[in-house]
């Protein structure tokens, strides 16, 4: 079999050395009861490249992927254009098939691009420092309420109406055992409102408050100034919570660490992975300096070898679950590090010129579209401010014109309906994304196609 | 060439994709424009593939060589596997797309789903676990809602001392008190001890099984049965499952929950640190506590994902969503294509050479190096040493750092921490013994050195891209990110 | 520009450390009348990599690939499984981005790969010794009657009238401006004949001849003892030169080596390079150790090191250009180094064991089509033996029906009409291959489809 | 570790592949089975991917740093030629299918076939030639054709003493007599000298431009002129095509045939040494001889390809085929994504940075190392020096040995043959300012040293995967492949 290397004839040999008789013979203290006869019943024999590859492919073909069809999706995974050279070089077997860097001397390569990634990172959000990668946004956003507990010692967090219900949906199933009490609300859509709860955020915070959980942009694209929010938080003794969901729009607007965030969390995967289905993803994980020693997850640090040679390690490790065990700021142990590679990689190629063009060419393409599809007869759009993506109310449910889209070839959007089911007030709200990747006759094919969805 | 930061360089020019001109739009962005330099250089396509090409080459790889890390199951990753997850059917899919659109991938979720159940004989599976740790927190809640659903308010969860730290982090991190399982003389969970320790306020255990000492816990039935007959679950870390696959379904021996690491049993990549996945197989008792979504096969034939929307009545137990959308896709199609490419033989031949695998290498070093629980029968997939035996000053550090010199990686230092200076090596069975009896003469000459007190081998490494790391220095005043003194203004 | 990492400030930090006031300075030797003063005319301006990748795609998009089709083409290129470890590790930037090995201490990687390559295609073949690549199965066939030209320093090659036609055009090209003398001829469709035109050879040989030329399986995918045509060769002082183009055959029957060829050139394309519209390929040449000195093309030797360590260097370099001018044994350079070692990497991965199930299961699945098209009515198979490859003789022209059949979808093999334009008696002729990459149904669809165009 | 020869392992049952069972048909061979075993041994695929992997480590590389070796254009390889390379589209297609169903990849060469004719202000490209030396035979049997078609059988080819070797060997293969034409004291071509020699037998001559001592050819448009006007043809050496690409088309200055290195000028990967692929630009006058097969474009925005079936009514003057099928495909959707990256502005810019780099080296560098042409004006692409001022015993050699333990590929050495001891130095524009004044200052350390007859330098390289490789013992009794005593049976 192609990936077993050991012949018949090792075999033979090594069990004599073992002074074993036969393989069995390992086995033995398994329970009589608990051995399988024979191969697993109905999974076939091994098969070939070939025959597997025709099998995978058969059902990949089943799938709609976004460069078949104009795509306007978007609610926390964005698609973008991924350099062909960053796939290049995750795959490169010596990060592909490296272990998390435990022997520092022999894995410098994986620490120093986690470095320049927690560097990377700590600058996009506009904080002190940054870890070296969580599962991803969603996850990330729940470690980070848990570490605001753990830092203010209090444990009730409140949720912007705006943070991603999946979000939100983590963060009661965690709550619900570990006690953190959630304040939490649903979006308005009424077109022309803020577009966040900015005042019922700044009413609720209260001497009980660990943090404030905002999401910038939120889930229906709109952004926001959090500035007054950070200075309540601040007064109150609570923490800033900031989720970025598409770190790509800061390239154009100003980071929750700038606006006064004291935790700044993100799904990464809009820069260099790919949307995949959903994951594997990257989280992205700030915070200022003086919070460190509550951080979640694996930090990479500088140092030095015993020649005085500047070298990286993991470092801050008694925070962390394989020494600290019960104690640990999490159980987080394997995280994204190949995600967090190539978000790394593709903001290299980006730099700051790259990002800040790429995030224009964003908001200049949305803006138009969001122009264009506001033109439709009976459509609104929701949005006073956003980035690359908005929200649009139709005059009537938006799951099925989703579906109906679907069926002509066209992913157009997300509707409210799928993210927050039975919620009637927003069973007309369709959130589209505009990236890089949809031309002006995407826009023009979704625009017609929705014009006509809307008249039938 | 020494390789530096991308931070020290004058690259704030630079960049290395091509954009076109966004068309002028009155922007839309509420006053929240950018009014300051992020700070990020930007590497054109030949330097990025430069720098990224030789910090590469600083790591070693199993690529590149036998990684025997033990319990990390460091196995060859097949090409295959990445090809078909690059497919654009399945790459290029969004994670909320309609359903109707995405039933390939949903049948790839399903399908991995049913050999999972199949492969441990368990009742159902949550696929959205992002990792092994995430997996045991799955199992834990499950538990949690199980006992919550029976009214019951236990509260504390049963971990043997040689467990992952995960596994006390993990019940800790969903509101557990953890105590200890004392072992036995002979490297295995103490039966009797663990049943008196049993009773109302026992939640579950979690048991790693074959366990981190590398032993099959031949008790596993019976501790099982004890565990139910207390009212508690049985949580068992599949870490090793790697070490059984084929030959024992741990369904058989009465676990109710059970995380998979995807990226260990079924050779997805380790990619430096991740990303892992975890499913995590159930019982019958816990499977309607399962976590939301998951991927429901429909009477004709298609795909139906079972979210919030209907949990209410088809799923009405779940504990919620753990997670935003449905879990590592991209190693689903991974692991799914090196199943059907071992098939039913080839995972059976898997299990079977990682224990010939370990076995030989007990074996080969047993006269030089103590093996603390040699005696208690065959290892499993990984062989444990102490560091009992080695000269005065001398430590499994020091054994570790002089592999390096040999072209190899050390084996997993310091854990289980029920041995002292514990070695415990995990060979794979995709190692020859070509490539075993390598390894076994280079850690037969540092462990000759370390007996005899070679003082040449207190400063190994010496042919590594670094020398020796000063892991207190960092930690003592740490250094996360780089600073420099003033950020050069953006390009145009 | 994404390639291009000087920046304008760089640019004139140079210019002022070269002492030219501008880049202009530095082009003053080009006469005023033939600068350029503008950008090339109707080149668009650089794009990004999106927009390249569309164009690309949408050309892509144009072509029936043969994974989306029945496919049955052979005729000197052959679509076989290729494992993708091979292609991952030709990508390899090592491998990808190096140079031919002129500086051997740096390049090991390559050179002790291609002396390993030069082994394998020695012994697949069948010869003492093999070279590291030529372009091409054709041309390695025209450097093959030049060398044979200097060996027996006569100038009347004899080829087959089952070598491919265009390696047949190819010398007959060259042969125009050399001055040797081609005496070939057209294969003959008479099912139940021969398949070779051994008797012709046999007859042709002379005391004039350098050597004679015969392809094994052979354009009809014939396959035939070449023997006695190597003993009457060695008995007139002419050698015999054997052509192979598809190398998976030899897992299965005896090499042109063993049964007295003296030179055996081939295409490699069939193991690990793909079809690629017919390039880049890779030319395998082997002959006798003693001819070794008017062999064409480069050579990894083993050498010492100054340390007595064994390594690899090229070798042999006075017969090549770069030394030998005007006097080298080809005008050969680069050569197909990158695709010799995808070849390699295929063949090591197949192994003895593999390359010999392969052919075991490529004639298998031959003989069954083979009856199966039989069957067809009015279709007579013309072989008696063959490999993976054979030619049905059709009751009507062959042309049109292969477009009619691609037309539904079905690639269904090669006419001779297309290859031997104008030669009336070849029109019926449909050349078949078969690999493993065609399933049971694709040659029961195609069955089906011929007998639907041959009623129609 | 070193890594052995596959042949010296035991690994003749092992296979990396896995085939199902073919089933049992009456073998149709004709009685030539196969009797005898191979001889190839098999990985499986982790061992496979371990020896190629670590093979890969002993390349210097592109990717890894400056591969500044003159006239060989080694600058970056855009990934995204690659990825588009293996479109299944384009790579999956054969050279024999059906014309209407690859319109697409004729649409490529169609498309890239205008670009060059564009870029170089010719009349027409032969596409088909599989590298630069068969673009010039390719040429040659172009203007052989055009002499056989007056009826004149010219039998002289001039060619400069500083040509690329392939010159004179494609004029002697097919079938011409080459003579030297002399060089003037500023390291050109000597046009009185070249005037002189035109006759009645010369039928062209040969010459590359920028020259192989990085300088451009001043009277290229008086050569062509005198040529012309002697009756014979110019053949332009096209390797160094790079440095003049969107800034200087050779059409303009009466060039008859030039090759372009699509692996030099336009990116393609030189991968160890090939494929290469050069397509042959030619003038009017040539164009009626270009070989089979190419592509035309129809009426109807359709492709066509032109073959010997159709060539006598659409291309009655070709001098034939030169290959099998249609040139190098996978080279041309590289090349072709390359040209329309770059765009018109882009390769322009493309020229220029190369011959600013080019210059740069030369000028930070001609105060240490003697430069033979550093006062003929200023350089092209490519900067010469000679060994001149090296202390006794220390060659051009020593230089390169020593450039590899500071981290660097090597010039090219000993090329041209005009200049004793000639460093060929080209960095191309993919390299940035800090790699260059690096590498500067690598050579700089170099050349001081064997100036000041530094003995430890006739060492190096001290620190590469092998230290000075014997090769004329390699070339004395040559061992070209690997022989064993006796091949072990091949394994079922």
């Amino acid at each position: 079999m192609r990936y077993l290397p050991l012949t018949d004839a090792d075999r033979s040999a090594m069990l004599a050395r073992i002074g074993a008789a036969s393989i069995d013979d390992l086995f033995v203290d398994v329970p009589e009861a608990a051995r399988l006869a024979g191969p697993i019943a109905g999974l076939p024999a091994h098969a070939s490249e070939l025959a597997v590859e025709r099998h995978m492919s058969r059902l990949a073909r089943r799938n709609l992927s976004a460069g078949e069809a104009p795509f306007f999706l978007g609610c926390g995974a964005y698609r973008h254009h991924v350099p062909a050279s960053v796939d290049h070089l995750i795959q490169r077997g010596e990060f592909l098939t490296s272990y998390t860097p435990y022997q520092p001397e022999i894995a410098q390569g994986t620490l120093q691009a986690l470095f320049e990634f927690q560097t990377q990172v700590a600058r996009l959000f506009g904080c002190d420092v940054a870890n070296a990668s969580m599962y991803d946004g969603s996850t990330a956003c729940w470690e980070a309420i848990t570490m605001a507990r753990r830092v203010t010692k209090r444990d009730k967090a409140i949720l912007s109406a705006g943070l991603h219900p999946h979000y939100v949906s983590l963060a009661k199933t965690m709550a619900r055992f570990t006690g953190d009490r959630l304040d939490a609300a649903i979006p308005d859509l009424t077109p022309g409102a803020p577009g966040d709860d900015m005042a019922r955020l700044l009413a609720a915070i209260d001497g009980e408050t660990s943090c404030v959980v905002v999401q910038n942009p939120n889930i229906l694209g709109h952004v926001a100034d959090l500035s007054e929010l950070a200075a309540r938080c601040h007064e109150k003794g609570a923490l800033l919570v900031a989720v970025v969901t598409e770190p790509v729009a800061l390239g154009a607007i100003r980071s929750p660490g700038e606006m006064g965030a004291d935790i700044v969390v993100g799904e990464g995967q809009s820069i260099g992975v790919g949307l995949n289905f959903g994951g594997p993803y990257v989280g992205l994980f700030a915070c200022a300096e003086k919070h460190v020693r509550q951080m979640p997850g694996r930090l990479a640090g500088v140092t030095a070898d015993a020649d005085g040679q500047r070298g990286f390690v993991l470092t801050l490790s008694t925070r962390e679950q394989h020494i600290r065990r019960e104690k640990a700021t999490s159980n987080i142990c394997t995280n994204a590090g190949l995600c967090a590679l190539a978000f790394s990689v593709h903001l290299t190629l980006l730099g700051e010129t790259g990002l800040r063009r790429l995030a224009e060419l964003n908001h200049a393409g949305a803006v138009a579209a969001a122009e264009r599809l506001a033109q439709v007869p009976g459509v609104e759009l929701v949005n006073g401010a956003f980035f690359n993506e908005f929200t649009l109310k139709l005059p009537r449910e938006a799951r099925p014109v989703v579906r109906s889209l679907a069926d002509k070839g066209i992913l157009g959007g997300v509707s409210l309906g799928r993210l927050y089911p039975g919620e009637a007030a927003l069973a007309g709200g369709l959130v589209v994304a505009v990236t890089e990747t949809a031309s002006a006759e995407d826009v023009e094919t979704l625009a017609q196609a929705l014009e006509a969805e809307i008249a039938a | 060439l020494e390789e530096g930061l991308i931070f020290e360089r004058d690259d704030y020019a630079r960049t290395g994709v091509d954009l076109p001109e966004p068309p002028r739009v009155a922007g839309r962005l509420g006053g929240l424009e950018r009014n300051r330099p992020i700070g990020l250089p930007g590497l054109t396509e030949p330097e990025a593939v430069r720098h990224y090409t030789r910090l590469s080459r600083q790591n070693y790889a199993i690529d590149l060589g036998l990684f025997p890390l033990g319990s990390c199951t460091m196995k060859h990753n097949p090409r295959l596997n990445e090809k078909m997850a690059r497919l654009p059917g399945f790459a290029d899919i969004h994670p909320l797309a309609p359903v109707d659109t995405v039933q390939g991938a949903l049948a790839v979720i399903d399908e991995l789903a049913h050999w999972l159940v199949t492969l441990t004989g368990m009742h159902a599976v949550a696929m959205s676990p992002k990792a092994g740790a995430h997996g045991e927190l799955c199992g834990l809640l499950a538990i949690r809602s199980a006992h919550d659903a029976a009214g019951s308010d236990r509260s504390v969860i049963l971990v043997p001392e040689s467990a992952h730290g995960t596994n006390p982090a993990t019940a800790a991190f969903c509101g557990y008190k953890v105590e200890n399982i004392p072992a036995t003389a002979d490297g295995r969970v103490d039966l009797a001890a663990l049943t008196a320790r049993l009773g109302p306020d026992v939640a579950g255990v979690m048991i790693t099984n074959p366990n981190t000492c590398g032993l099959f816990e031949r008790d596993m039935k019976r501790i099982s049965d004890a565990v139910h007959e207390a009212g508690g679950y049985v949580y068992c870390d599949g870490a090793n499952f790697n070490a059984i696959v084929g030959r024992v379904r741990p369904g058989d021996l009465g676990v109710d929950a059970m995380h998979i690491n995807l990226h260990k049993t079924f050779s997805t990549p380790h990619g430096g640190g991740g990303p892992g996945s975890g499913p995590v197989v159930l019982s019958e008792a816990l499977a309607p506590y399962a976590p939301l979504p998951f991927v429901a096969r429909q009477a004709d034939g298609g795909f139906k994902l079972v979210e919030e929307e209907t949990a209410g009545e088809d799923h009405p137990g779940s504990f919620g969503r753990m997670t935003a959308f449905h879990g590592q896709m991209g190693m689903f199609t991974r692991a799914l294509t090196y199943i059907l490419s071992h098939g039913a033989d080839g995972l059976r031949q898997v299990s079977e050479d990682a224990v010939l695998n370990a076995n030989y290498v007990l074996r080969s070093l047993d006269d030089l190096l103590e093996a603390p629980f040699g005696d208690s029968g065959p290892c499993m997939h990984e062989a444990l040493f102490s560091d009992e035996g080695l000269a005065q000053g001398f430590t499994t550090l020091d054994i570790a750092k002089g592999l390096i010199d040999e072209g190899f990686h050390p084996m997993t230092m310091y854990f289980p921490l029920v041995v002292h200076g514990a070695m415990l090596i995990e060979p794979t069975e995709t190692e020859s013994k070509a490539a075993l009896d390598q390894f076994i003469g280079a850690l037969r000459s540092v462990a000759g050195r370390a007996r005899a007190g070679d003082e040449a081998l207190k400063a190994a490494p010496a042919f590594a891209p670094r020398r020796r790391l000063d892991e207190t220095a960092a930690a003592r005043k740490p250094v996360l990110v780089w600073k420099d003194e003033a950020l050069p203004q953006a390009a145009e």
